[in-house]
């Protein structure tokens, strides 16, 4: 390696670095433009009442012992309530395979941070609803 | 690499037998032996496997607890050349079984054997460095890879499931 | 070393709350400059994941694999898998079997993006560490668009996959890859050609063939040495594609030093890593059969297992990792399960590679052995 | 009473004097007042007269304000913005977004989180060096801007500049020399192994660069014959010492990165290696001086190129001189700037052996050229620079 060889490597590299600065960058302006979630996001999940049997085949499968349902309440025959503990989720998406009634989805919303530890265990009445669309809430798409 | 060729598995269990009568082997595919090794003879088994295939990689060295105070050491080495897996199994016994250590031949199992100690109890003579890897001071003697190790079950009722077994009974090793 | 030079020596910790010791501890003696001994510590991020296996059942065994190394997920989970199915004598359709090669290699590329940044930003060039991450991202997408998840994908279950490959998964996954071809050949010049990237990792962290298969490295460590040793040709395993596709092992020979390797071989044998994996998913992309993704009855069939024992092994991003799995007659969960991590050899590997160096290339011969402390500590 | 006449105490004349009194006792305290008032006032006056002379307004002015202290910080705010700016364009980043248009406020936000962290010292620690050596650090640096020629008319001829000596270049270089010393003494009294490993790194990277650093503005003191940087800067009026001594502008440049501490040459505050160096036990707001000081120390050696090899004040002649100058230290900090993001990180042994073997002998070698041609090319090269 000469010594002019390798001043050509340097410049060479400088002169990456040089076009570098005048380019797009890549990341996004977060909390303003946001990408679009793929349909199989495991997000959030969703709860179909309507649908669900209490047939405990979600909790049974959740590794972590996130999800608990709620037996003692029965307000009518098919009653399911269940509570997601989000502090404890970590959105393998086995309670959803292990659905066989079409009662449980996950939803693209991602950002579930709280104030609060207790606000993450979601209830029946928060879990069977989606406070907003998940994928127009937001100003700006980006890629 | 012993031959120019890969050798086979028989092969090589045949020429560990011929040396070493004390040890049995067990074919278990057409490329992987198991040789069933009594304790005291695992250094020179060890030292056969390490003559023998030249190029043998040590994979890992782990316990198995099969309850009563009866244990299996299983040694894997894995030689690329002669595409060959050699598992030695060795049947330990007692309530702190003991063997010797084969570091000094194989340096790469020195963590093995630590982690081996710590989570099973199985002493490893001349050892250079008998010290916990992985687990914290106040782990030391409790051996948490045991069956007898009691584990954590307290939450398991925010579940509102029945838990799938009985719990475990009373005057398990935990401290 | 005489005790006398000890005298005049240091003790320094090398982490666990060092900046780039992201769970790890070391124990450096320094006299002067250089190194003199040097005890590698485990256990800051252990999980006690084989405790946790013998728990869990034969379904949600490889969400605990996947955690161990989340770079290398599809990779990970797949030797635990592969003894259920074993175990069970599942028969696993041919479109899963391509599918899981694909996402291996996938994430095989995957891990060396980060690995080169990784090792870039511990070199002090923080340029180099956030190009390779731009490209990573395409990769992500295309775990995130099949899987639903960037890191823990949970994408290998016993008899076949979860997640069938769509029309957008197979756009992303052509996209990743033709950038990344891109982006290699432009940057490979870049990175290897860098004077001070020589100046740093030529003839660093030097050892042989035989020396390194005493500490059980296996690998890039070892294929940079110039040893053709790997799984996917040595070991193929039947319930993968390999065979379907013509590649060769990928090694590193530097005539300067044969027989060994340093960081530079190091870097230059991930590179040919990454070539050999981007030309397998580009063979085995026109050849994806159809078909189910995952055997009907292997569900069933994964609940209990008979009684057996399996070892099953992948040519992992870092070398070899294994699991051995022992069930119980009508099992729900593993009797035992063995993991093993590649880099707990290369983690080994410090105590005698590193004495004699200078304080400055320890972290130059650790980031070279790419050694990630989720398949140590477990 | 024996001998003497009984003073009779008369009530009503002591209640008579009474206000007297109290008036006596009020002027006294008056007085006090008073002569203190005047005291406090004739002092007003004197530095109100002394201030407002024009001329010593001027320079106060000049030394507070616009070249001077204010203006500098303001610069060095800016500097610390641009670099976090560019660094992240460079990484395909943004940089600072969220405070102010651009990220521009970024650092006031990161100032004022620093500021209220808690400071902890540690227990090995020497307590009142650790705490007086990062403000002494930031003083140090930020001292040889008074000698920055802004204009091209100087401090004595109200032009926009502090102040010059006739040996200006080399007591600006006296000053950068104490800043590895106070880094190696942070190192020492921090009372950890890091910031020692640290310290020495940065004497080290100081021993390796300073030798090429000096004898690169030898060349220019030569043409220029004279020691002042403002002189240095004027004898640029024609043409620039650039173009002369191309070779010791990039020993220059190069041997300034190696001095400061950052990226190529940043062993000593290495983040992978020794956590932060010296700084590593620095917290909240002596983490703040310490960081600004290694940008200030940036920005003075980006002027010091300026006004040694580009010119100085000289440039387009319908511009003042400062706005030249600041242009051309704006160009001169991103060079800086994307030179310290284009490299691995040398080690201490290879930064030494790179400065002494290649940056020494170049600069020496473009310092002797230039004798030679000075001797022997009289006619070439005096009239072009306006000495001859």
């Amino acid at each position: 390696m000469g010594f002019f060889s390798v001043l050509g490597d340097c410049f060479q590299i400088l002169k990456h670095t040089f076009r570098q600065v005048f380019k797009r960058p890549f990341t996004y302006f977060y909390p303003f433009e946001d990408r679009i979630y793929p349909e199989r996001t495991r997000g959030r999940h969703i709860h179909v009442r309507e649908n669900c049997t209490a047939c405990a085949q979600c909790v049974r499968i959740c590794p972590v012992v996130a999800i608990r349902m709620d037996k003692e309440d029965k307000m009518y025959e098919k009653d399911c309530a269940l509570y997601f503990d989000y502090t404890r989720c970590i959105f393998c998406g086995l309670c959803v395979q292990a659905c066989r009634f079409e009662a449980l989805f996950h939803t693209p919303v991602v950002d579930l941070s709280e104030g609060d530890r207790d606000d993450l265990i979601y209830g029946p009445d928060k879990i069977e609803t989606l406070d907003r669309d998940p994928l127009k809430w937001r100003g700006r798409r980006f890629r | 690499m012993a031959d120019t060729s890969t050798m086979k598995a028989s092969t090589f269990g045949r020429s560990v037998i011929n040396k070493l009568p004390e040890v049995t082997s067990n074919l278990l595919s057409d490329s992987r032996i198991e040789l069933v090794v009594p304790a005291s003879k695992i250094r020179d088994v060890v030292q056969l496997v390490d003559e023998e295939l030249s190029d043998a990689l040590p994979e890992s060295v782990f316990g198995v607890d099969l309850q009563n105070d009866q244990y299996n050491l299983i040694y894997i080495f894995w030689s690329w050349s002669n595409r060959l897996l050699v598992q030695l199994r060795v049947s330990l016994e007692g309530e702190n079984p003991e063997i010797d250590s084969t570091c000094d031949i194989f340096p790469g199992l020195e963590w093995h054997e630590r982690e081996t100690r710590e989570m099973f109890g199985i002493e490893f003579r001349n050892h250079p460095d008998p010290r916990l890897l992985l687990l914290p001071d106040e782990l030391e003697g409790a051996y948490p890879l045991r069956k007898r190790f009691q584990s954590d079950l307290s939450r398991l009722d925010e579940t509102g499931i029945n838990p799938p077994k009985p719990r475990p009974k009373e005057g398990g090793e935990q401290k | 070393m005489s005790p006398d030079i000890l005298d005049g020596s240091m003790d320094i910790w090398f982490g666990p709350q060092h900046v780039s010791a992201h769970g790890w501890a070391t124990k450096l003696t320094l006299v002067g400059d250089y190194i003199v001994e040097c005890d590698p510590n485990a256990g800051y991020f252990h999980r006690s994941a084989e405790k946790v296996l013998e728990f869990k059942n034969f379904r949600q065994g490889p969400l605990v694999l996947e955690r161990m190394c989340m770079l290398e997920a599809f990779l990970a989970e797949y030797p635990y898998v592969a003894a259920v199915e074993k175990i069970a004598e599942l028969e696993i359709p041919e479109r899963a079997k391509v599918m899981r090669t694909i996402m291996m290699e996938m994430s095989r590329i995957h891990s060396i993006q980060f690995w080169w940044g990784q090792f870039n930003a511990e070199l002090g060039f923080f340029t180099m560490a956030l190009w390779p991450w731009v490209d990573r991202e395409y990769s992500l997408d295309v775990f995130e668009e099949l899987t639903g998840s960037r890191h823990t994908v949970s994408f290998s279950t016993p008899g076949g996959v979860k997640y069938d490959f769509t029309e957008k998964v197979m756009t992303q996954l052509n996209r990743a890859i033709d950038r990344f071809e891109d982006r290699l050949v432009k940057f490979k010049d870049m990175q290897l050609g860098s004077p001070t990237f020589r100046a740093r990792t030529e003839n660093i962290g030097l050892y042989d063939v035989k020396q390194g298969l005493k500490w059980g490295l296996s690998g890039p460590p070892i294929k940079a040495c110039g040893v053709p040793m790997d799984l996917r040709k040595d070991d193929p395993d039947p319930n993968l594609a390999y065979d379907m596709v013509d590649f060769d092992v990928p090694i590193t020979e530097n005539p300067e030093h044969p027989g060994q390797s340093d960081a530079f071989d190091r870097m230059e044998q991930r590179f040919a890593e990454a070539e050999t994996a981007v030309s397998i998913i580009k063979q085995l992309i026109p050849q994806i059969p159809e078909g189910d993704i995952v055997d009907p009855k292997a569900r069933g069939k994964a609940n209990r297992l008979p009684e057996g024992e399996a070892y099953a092994r992948v040519e992992g991003t870092r070398g070899i990792t294994s699991v051995w799995l022992k069930t119980e007659e009508k099992g729900q969960t593993a009797y035992r399960a063995k993991i093993r991590g590649p880099c707990i050899a290369s983690y080994y590997a410090l105590k005698d590679l590193v004495p004699g160096s200078k304080f400055a290339d320890f972290i130059v011969i650790f980031g070279s052995l790419d050694p990630y402390p989720g398949w140590w500590d477990r | 009473m024996i001998g003497g006449v009984m003073l009779q105490f008369d009530f009503f004349a002591w209640l008579a004097g009474i206000p007297d009194w109290i008036l006596g006792v009020l002027k006294w305290i008056y007085g006090i007042f008073s002569y203190v008032f005047h005291w406090i006032f004739n002092v007003f006056t004197w530095i109100w007269t002394t201030i407002f002379i024009p001329k010593n307004f001027m320079f106060l002015f000049r030394a507070v304000i616009f070249p001077g202290l204010i203006f500098v910080v303001m610069a060095l705010i800016w500097a610390v913005w641009f670099t976090r700016k560019l660094w992240g364009r460079i990484q395909d980043r943004r940089g600072p977004l969220h405070m102010g248009k651009y990220g521009g406020l970024q650092l006031f936000a990161d100032a004022i989180k620093l500021i209220g962290k808690e400071t902890i010292i540690p227990d090995k620690a020497k307590r009142w060096m650790f705490r007086f050596l990062p403000g002494l650090l930031l003083v140090i640096v930020l001292l040889p801007f008074a000698f920055i020629p802004w204009d091209t008319v100087s401090a004595v001829d109200g032009g926009w500049a502090i102040s010059d000596l006739n040996v200006s270049l080399v007591l600006a270089f006296a000053f950068l020399t104490a800043v590895p010393v106070i880094a190696l003494l942070a190192g020492w009294v921090s009372g950890s192994k890091y910031t020692l490993i640290g310290g020495f790194r940065a004497a080290n990277n100081q021993f390796a660069a300073e030798i090429p650093m000096i004898i690169s503005t030898i060349g220019c003191a030569f043409l220029a014959r004279s020691l002042s940087i403002f002189d240095i800067s004027m004898a640029q009026s024609s043409l620039w010492f650039a173009i002369l001594l191309p070779i010791n502008l990039a020993t220059f440049l190069v041997a300034a990165i190696a001095s400061v501490g950052v990226f190529p040459f940043d062993a000593p505050v290495a983040d992978s290696e020794i956590i932060f160096g010296w700084r590593t036990e620095y917290t909240g707001i002596y983490f703040t001086l310490t960081y600004f000081a290694e940008f200030a120390e940036q920005m003075l050696y980006s002027a010091l190129i300026v006004a040694l090899f580009l010119g100085g004040p000289n440039g387009l002649p319908f511009l003042p001189g400062p706005v030249n100058f600041i242009i051309k230290f704006l160009i001169t900090f991103f060079f800086f700037v994307l030179v310290s993001s284009s490299f691995q990180r040398l080690r201490q042994d290879q930064i030494v052996y790179f400065c002494w073997k290649y940056l020494l002998p170049l600069a020496v070698l473009n310092v002797i050229v230039i004798m030679f041609a000075v001797v022997y090319l009289p006619g070439l090269m005096l009239p072009l620079l306006g000495v001859g």
